[in-house]
């Protein structure tokens, strides 16, 4: 596949509606937008503080003032607003937020999600990520289906968890994962991968529909 | 009543080993001025309690933006953040000097738990972190069970100092943010036991409509003026 | 994405027996034109949040003024509110003719109640009416002791509804509040599962600058038009 | 004494500071701030929204969209704002309020006090009274000392209480009664009674101190 993230990122765009309430977390997430169609008019959240982020601009660039979730110069939409941490965050546990699009280091069958540590090595924090795992309605995670080779998709995650039985669904190049009751539901698989390849890329066993179809 | 003091005057208000409260987000929002002598005033063992630890690069090309100069000159011996990726000296200092204490809040919960102390609150009850090591967190104080859902309760967090960054204050310390500055400065100007607002702009008293005000003067013990970055 | 209705329109949303929040403090910030609407539908059986059950006699002289205009037509059959001592049709209607339920809590906790419901805290924990009477209210989920002080811990509240009252709100639904309208509205406004504002006026985006609105039209799912009070 | 409510609004007046910022309960606390001596500027609130009340003026009345805690027209004086009702009572409950000062049906020699509801009878229902005993850093209790010759100063209320062990000071026209862990202190009397007149107007007994002074 020549733009594996391009992919995915396509594939989460048709997971949003119109009106929806979006954060999308760094990364891979932030270019869902570019593949919305013209019809679907999201109204994207920084959780520092903007509910309707836009374009920055030369005329209303202002690094001082508006930054977005990652530090970097951002700026307010048409009928955007400003809001401080404990509005936001009401907004994100309080189930305001439609969906929520973020990376992965490992996902598993439970739903439950570790992205934020790796113990002895990298403890940046977690930031706003464990509010809106707990408190969007979709949990979307968008990533590459496996890391050097290595499934990322396991039967438990390994790594701290950053939230546990909160992810609704998992995209990546290989295919779309629902997380049910009884376990992950492969329900949509990249044509350009055989059943068996992606579960030989998967440690979580997939349950396989008899309704399967192709990545749309 | 707020009193009008320099930056000088401010930062000799805060001894050695004080816990304070900064507003902000990535820089964003720091009270620069104040900081900025903060960081050349040798005061030390400072408990540190903002959302990040900003980073080195500023968005001015500022060698060290706003928080990052108190981490970088060692005056912190204690920070209690939700994020301090974008800082590589806090993990020198806490994994690989071990000189620096770090405490990892989720933000949502951090944003809370400052509200909750400055409004005499006993403690946050959020589902953010069940499940996850912030149960063992020293700011959590359990987990319940409410009509069948389970919550930890996390305590209230106040401070000595709180110290926040309007865009334009009046005379009567009324506080007007612009952007999203306003971020963690509205709930950490309630839980602060002495409040200093740093302003770009004084303004007259009226220049701020009052249905506009975000922190009401009331909460603001200091104004310094830091004038327009 | 807020939609823009007619009052009809708006109205014929509540069914009979919805539970529907008002914002507003003795009539102060009441959707006026809505509730005018509502007490003319004949919809009964409704639940009542609202600060207070406002007053007969209103300050234009109107007969009943807000919210006392649907206790007056008996829609009402639970009130929950801080205080109803200044509609008299409430004790008669409560504690002479048994028809209507009265929750009363504490002013301060309700808010935060309210706050709770829609920002997904699991309670409040508030030192308010510890030794009191609330201690038996349905509210009331227990008395818990942290760090040695007594707090009650007091469930949210969430509603079918909110209906909350702007004084100018935007295409996008971005309400701006006049004078202490404000009050329990902005809080509502992230509690009711269906949330109708009133606006006096309607105006366009922009009009509203960003750091200055007190409600996101995220937060609001119908828009109406009142006209000024 | 001719005007018993004026003499007791005038000694409440002596208990505020200038820069306090005081919540004053409706009926008698409302006479305070006329005995202000002039340079005392306190910052009134007004629990459904209003720091710094001011007066209402024909230019400034708008009784549809600013009222005060009763309901009735009001205005926000200089250097006031308004603010909704969570972050009122936070400020109230967080200690922000220097003073709250109102009347009350009954209060005892612990510090509490009841005067929102008479079971059975009137249930006008607590208000915002609840948070401000509980929050307020001075709680003054503004009242006539007894009612109809009833003594009003209990050693325990009967009625429902409002808050328990809250009370700083009660202040009546015949004297000025502090709250202790031993009990009530009568640190000020009024020269118009005698100590015994008032201790039988009191049902609570009442500590004398060896430095008892006449009312200022």
């Amino acid at each position: 596949m020549e733009n594996v993230k391009a992919f995915i990122a396509a594939r989460v765009a048709k997971e949003l509606k119109d009106g929806d309430v979006v954060n999308l977390g760094i990364g891979l997430p932030t270019l869902v937008p570019a593949y919305l169609p013209e019809s679907v008019h999201v109204t994207l959240q920084s959780e520092n503080g903007i509910i309707g982020t836009g374009a920055v601009t030369d005329a209303n660039r202002d690094p001082i003032h508006v930054v977005d979730a990652g530090g970097s110069a951002s700026a307010v939409g048409n009928g955007g607003s400003f809001i401080d941490s404990s509005v936001s965050f009401g907004l994100i546990r309080g189930g305001h937020v439609d969906a929520t699009v973020l990376g992965g280091l490992e996902v598993d069958e439970e739903g439950s999600l570790s992205n934020w540590i790796i113990p002895g090595k990298k403890m940046p924090g977690m930031g706003g990520a464990m509010d809106l795992l707990v408190g969007a309605k979709n949990v979307i995670v968008a990533m590459e289906h496996t890391a050097k080779g290595a499934p990322k998709i396991l039967k438990k995650c390994k790594l701290p968890y950053t939230a546990v039985k909160c992810i609704t669904k998992i995209i990546t190049e290989m295919g779309v994962m629902v997380v049910t009751d009884k376990g992950l539901v492969l329900a949509e698989y990249n044509p350009e991968f055989t059943v068996e390849q992606i579960q030989a890329a998967t440690e979580a066993t997939l349950i396989i529909p008899s309704d399967l179809k192709p990545m749309v | 009543m707020a009193k009008f003091v320099s930056i000088e005057e401010a930062v000799a208000l805060i001894p050695d080993g004080a816990s304070i409260m900064f507003g902000g987000f990535m820089g964003c929002g720091n009270a620069h001025k104040f900081v900025d002598a903060l960081s050349k005033s040798g005061k030390k063992d400072l408990t540190m309690i903002c959302n990040d630890a900003s980073m080195p690069g500023g968005p001015m090309g500022e060698d060290y933006y706003g928080v990052a100069k108190l981490v970088h000159n060692k005056q912190i011996k204690k920070l209690v953040a939700t994020h301090v990726g974008l800082n590589p000296e806090v993990a020198t200092q806490s994994m690989t000097d071990k000189t620096l204490e770090v405490v990892l809040i989720p933000q949502g919960s951090m944003a809370e738990m400052i509200r909750a102390g400055g409004a005499g609150l006993g403690g946050v009850l959020t589902p953010t972190g069940v499940g996850t090591i912030v149960e063992e967190n020293p700011y959590c104080l359990g987990k319940q069970t409410i009509n069948g859902k389970d919550y930890l309760l996390m305590a209230p967090i106040l401070a000595d100092f709180a110290v926040i960054a309007g865009y334009k204050i009046d005379k009567a310390g009324n506080v007007w943010y612009k952007g999203d500055t306003s971020n963690f400065n509205i709930v950490m100007a309630t839980a602060g036991a002495t409040v200093i607002a740093e302003a770009e702009q004084v303004v007259e008293i009226g220049d701020i409509t009052p249905e506009d005000v975000r922190t009401s003067g009331v909460f603001v013990d200091y104004v310094v003026e830091g004038g327009l970055y």
